[in-house]
């Protein structure tokens, strides 16, 4: 099964992410009205701009999840038309919601999460203990668990996978301040481990230092684009 | 593949096992529905008799849409259809899985229906063989077809009504066939019932092949 | 004619049920014409395979 | 065909039309309407009793050309369904949710005259035993959930390819339906291949082809207009997106605006 290595390519060299005009419709809202973009391996794009910008749908669209009314591109070398299943089977999403079961405990749902994502099972309590998440709590249902806790769940199940590219959709909501370090630790480890970020975050006090790259989102189109000196100077 | 077939269908049968709603509602539903047309048909033995296996197998269809309801929604909840997406898993196998947990559901509830309807309506089976493959064949036909038609609905709003209005007349062939085939197997109405079942087993194959082919497809549509 | 009732009901129906899907269908194409601008409309006047 | 049809319109001249007609479509419709009027002069003065039916043969002339209309239409259906899946044509969409419709309603047609039919000549409005009775009644069942999931809303596309499945679950379900009914009673009450028979007379024969060939025009002239209709519902859409792509653009300009201004 192709895992979402580019036969023959040298990862590095290439654009991870690379989108041309790209139209997405919520219904019949055009949730993205037109984006250019391009994103190298390696960087850490935060994406800004308010509510109702397009951000959580650009992350959708970068994650495979979403079909593009218009326009054309590649996700870590897969078309964003026609390969959409080989993109979501290669990133990491946390969005708004969890994407967990509600019924399973945090154990059985990272073990699901890491059999159909081909990782070792092993894996679960090495991430589960990275996030923080305490083993008391490991056989408890999601359902049962505060808000903080089913988060950080979320995140231990992209860190599972360890993606190549991260889509963070606000990582920081929800978290305390322990939890809020732990997300900076772990894009930080991720970008140096060669990986990709893109999180959007209204939080940019916080985010500004992580990001090699600012990207403004309006409109459902990209309205700002410029490296992190910018926002210093300010 | 088979892995993965096992691991969606594990994961449906923890869910429902854990929720204990097939224990504690469905199968007490069905034997409930059992006890009402004992009623209806005014307790009359040799009508009951003659009856028993549409009564048994109307209440199946009717467990079905109850179970397909509840596979469904597993996957609609909040975030799980995209951890489903993103998992990554082939849609054949996701649907292999679910069809199998839903399969698995009602072969318990038809347990407790044929000792139903040997205790309530007096029911003498004469072709133990006949009997378990039909339910095995009508099952696995029921829950392929009931499982696409459970995508195919989960991203609508009314769904919880849509969806028997599709599956009911989907499965009416599966309702005469299966209640034939039980007709010979308990011997009430002398009939060709290995005739039958082979109608059942071409239902199933025949849905089962639309339900692998179309269950990607709908997974694709977000 | 024998069964005259049956007769009147059955071809009453059919033709009622014909004439008034055909005038329902009509209606409709003349409400929508008016929200649909003419530059739209092409699939009048050439191939309308999109 | 439709769309053929269109093609010999450009004549017409008409640039800013508020309906679906043109030309062909009245055209044709004239002739319809004549050949209803034909259909039943022929049908209740011209064509004989039958010897065994009486007069009650006169629904003949419109429920057998019901029923082959019907399959005609979800034939069509089943067709466009697979091309909906498989090109992701819009213009297969639209044709089979214009056949389904006019299907449901000629299906309907077929089973209330075959039941008005057989009250006279069976001395009952239903027969369980009869196969194409009971599986039509199943087609029909079908294809109205066809029809509410259509109207069931939601994202379009998303619309069109659960209506696609459910049309070709239709489709392969219908030959088990018949075979399952027709094992279930074996013996039928229905007339069993009139046409060939040889025994119907002359003008009985005449007008039933009749009654088809005007049932068959009328199908064509609402396809068409159907489609229209579905096809200015989808160019509506369209509109309606390209508006909202243009506010949702504007949005991001006075946005890209204000924020480089601040920057300066």
């Amino acid at each position: 099964m192709n895992r979402g290595v580019v036969p023959g390519g040298s990862v590095l060299a290439m654009a991870i992410i690379s989108l041309t005009g790209v139209v997405a419709l919520l219904g019949r809202f055009p949730g993205l009205a037109g984006v250019d973009l391009t994103v190298e391996a390696g960087e850490v794009v935060l994406i800004h701009g308010p509510n109702g910008a397009g951000k959580s749908t650009l992350l959708r669209v970068c994650a495979g999840l979403l079909r593009i009314e218009s326009g054309h591109g590649q996700v870590l070398g897969h078309d964003v038309r026609s390969e959409r299943p080989a993109i979501r089977r290669s990133v990491g999403l946390l969005g708004h919601d969890t994407a967990l079961y509600e019924d399973l405990t945090v154990t059985e749902n990272l073990r699901f999460w890491a059999r159909a994502s081909r990782v070792e099972e092993a894996q679960v309590p090495t991430a589960l203990d990275r996030l923080g998440v305490p083993s008391r709590i490991h056989d408890v249902a999601v359902r049962h668990l505060s808000a903080g806790q089913r988060r950080r769940t979320a995140l231990a199940a992209v860190v599972v996978r360890r993606p190549r590219l991260w889509l963070l959709d606000e990582p920081h909501a929800g978290l305390d301040a322990g939890g809020r370090d732990l997300v900076d630790a772990l894009v930080k480890d991720a970008s140096s481990a060669g990986a990709t970020v893109m999180l959007a975050s209204h939080e940019l006090d916080r985010t500004v230092d992580l990001a090699t790259r600012h990207l403004a989102v309006a409109g459902g189109m990209v309205v700002g684009d410029h490296g992190p000196e910018v926002d210093h100077a300010r | 593949m088979l892995a993965d077939i096992a691991a969606v269908a594990g994961k449906d049968l923890r869910i429902e096992w854990r929720s204990r709603v097939t224990a504690s509602q469905v199968i007490p539903f069905a034997a409930l529905v059992l006890v009402l047309f004992g009623f209806a048909l005014d307790a009359n033995r040799p009508v009951l008799e003659r009856a028993t296996p549409g009564l048994f197998w109307m209440t199946v269809l009717f467990v079905t849409n109850l179970a397909v309801q509840r596979s469904t929604s597993i996957e609609t909840s909040d975030g799980a259809r995209r951890a489903l997406l993103l998992a990554g898993i082939e849609p054949v196998a996701v649907f292999v899985g679910k069809a199998l947990a839903v399969a698995v559901e009602l072969l318990a509830v038809e347990i407790v229906l044929v000792g139903g309807v040997l205790v309530f309506y007096g029911a003498e089976i004469d072709d133990w063989g006949l009997l378990v493959l039909t339910c095995v064949v009508a099952t696995m036909a029921v829950a392929a077809a009931g499982t696409l038609l459970g995508a195919l609905v989960a991203g609508i709003r009314a769904r919880e009504t849509v969806l028997p209005i599709l599956l009911l007349p989907v499965l009416a062939p599966v309702l005469i066939s299966a209640t034939r085939a039980f007709d010979d197997a308990l011997g009430s109405v002398a009939v060709q019932g290995w005739a039958w079942l082979g109608l059942l087993a071409g239902f199933g194959v025949l849905n089962s092949g639309l339900g692998a082919l179309a269950y990607g497809v709908l997974l694709e549509e977000t | 004619m024998t069964h005259l009732g049956y007769l009147l009901v059955g071809w009453g129906v059919w033709l009622a049920a014909l004439a008034l899907y055909g005038f329902r269908v009509v209606a409709r194409g003349r409400r929508l014409s008016t929200r649909v601008p003419a530059d739209r409309q092409r699939w009048m006047t050439t191939r309308d395979r999109p | 065909m439709t769309t053929q049809v269109a093609a010999q319109d450009r004549g017409d001249g008409d640039p800013t039309r508020a309906h679906t007609g043109s030309r062909a479509t009245r055209g044709l419709g004239l002739v319809v309407l004549a050949g209803l009027v034909a259909l039943v002069l022929l049908a209740f003065f011209a064509a004989p009793p039958d010897d065994e039916q009486g007069d009650a043969v006169r629904l003949i002339f419109i429920h057998v050309p019901s029923a082959i209309l019907t399959y005609v239409a979800f034939f069509t259906t089943a067709a466009g369904s697979a091309m909906w899946l498989w090109k992701r044509s819009s213009w297969w969409d639209i044709t089979a949710h214009a056949a389904a419709e006019i299907g449901v309603m000629f299906c309907a047609l077929t089973l209330f005259t075959g039941s008005i039919w057989g009250r006279p000549t069976w001395n009952t409005y239903w027969d369980w035993g009869d196969v194409r009775l009971v599986t039509t009644l199943i087609l029909f069942l079908l294809m109205v959930g066809y029809l509410v999931v259509r109207s069931s809303g939601g994202d379009d596309p998303a619309v069109s390819t659960r209506a696609a499945i459910v049309g070709l679950l239709a489709a392969i379900n219908i030959p088990i339906v018949n075979r399952s009914v027709e094992w279930w009673f074996d013996r039928t009450l229905h007339q069993k291949a009139s046409l060939t028979d040889g025994k119907l007379e002359d003008l009985t024969l005449f007008t039933l082809v009749f009654g088809l060939v005007v049932g068959l025009l009328f199908f064509v002239w609402a396809m068409i207009h159907r489609f229209r209709v579905g096809w200015l519902e989808h160019q509506a859409r369209a509109e309606d997106l390209d508006e909202a792509l243009e506010a949702r653009r504007s949005e991001a300009a006075a946005a890209g605006s204000s924020a480089s201004g601040g920057e300066a």
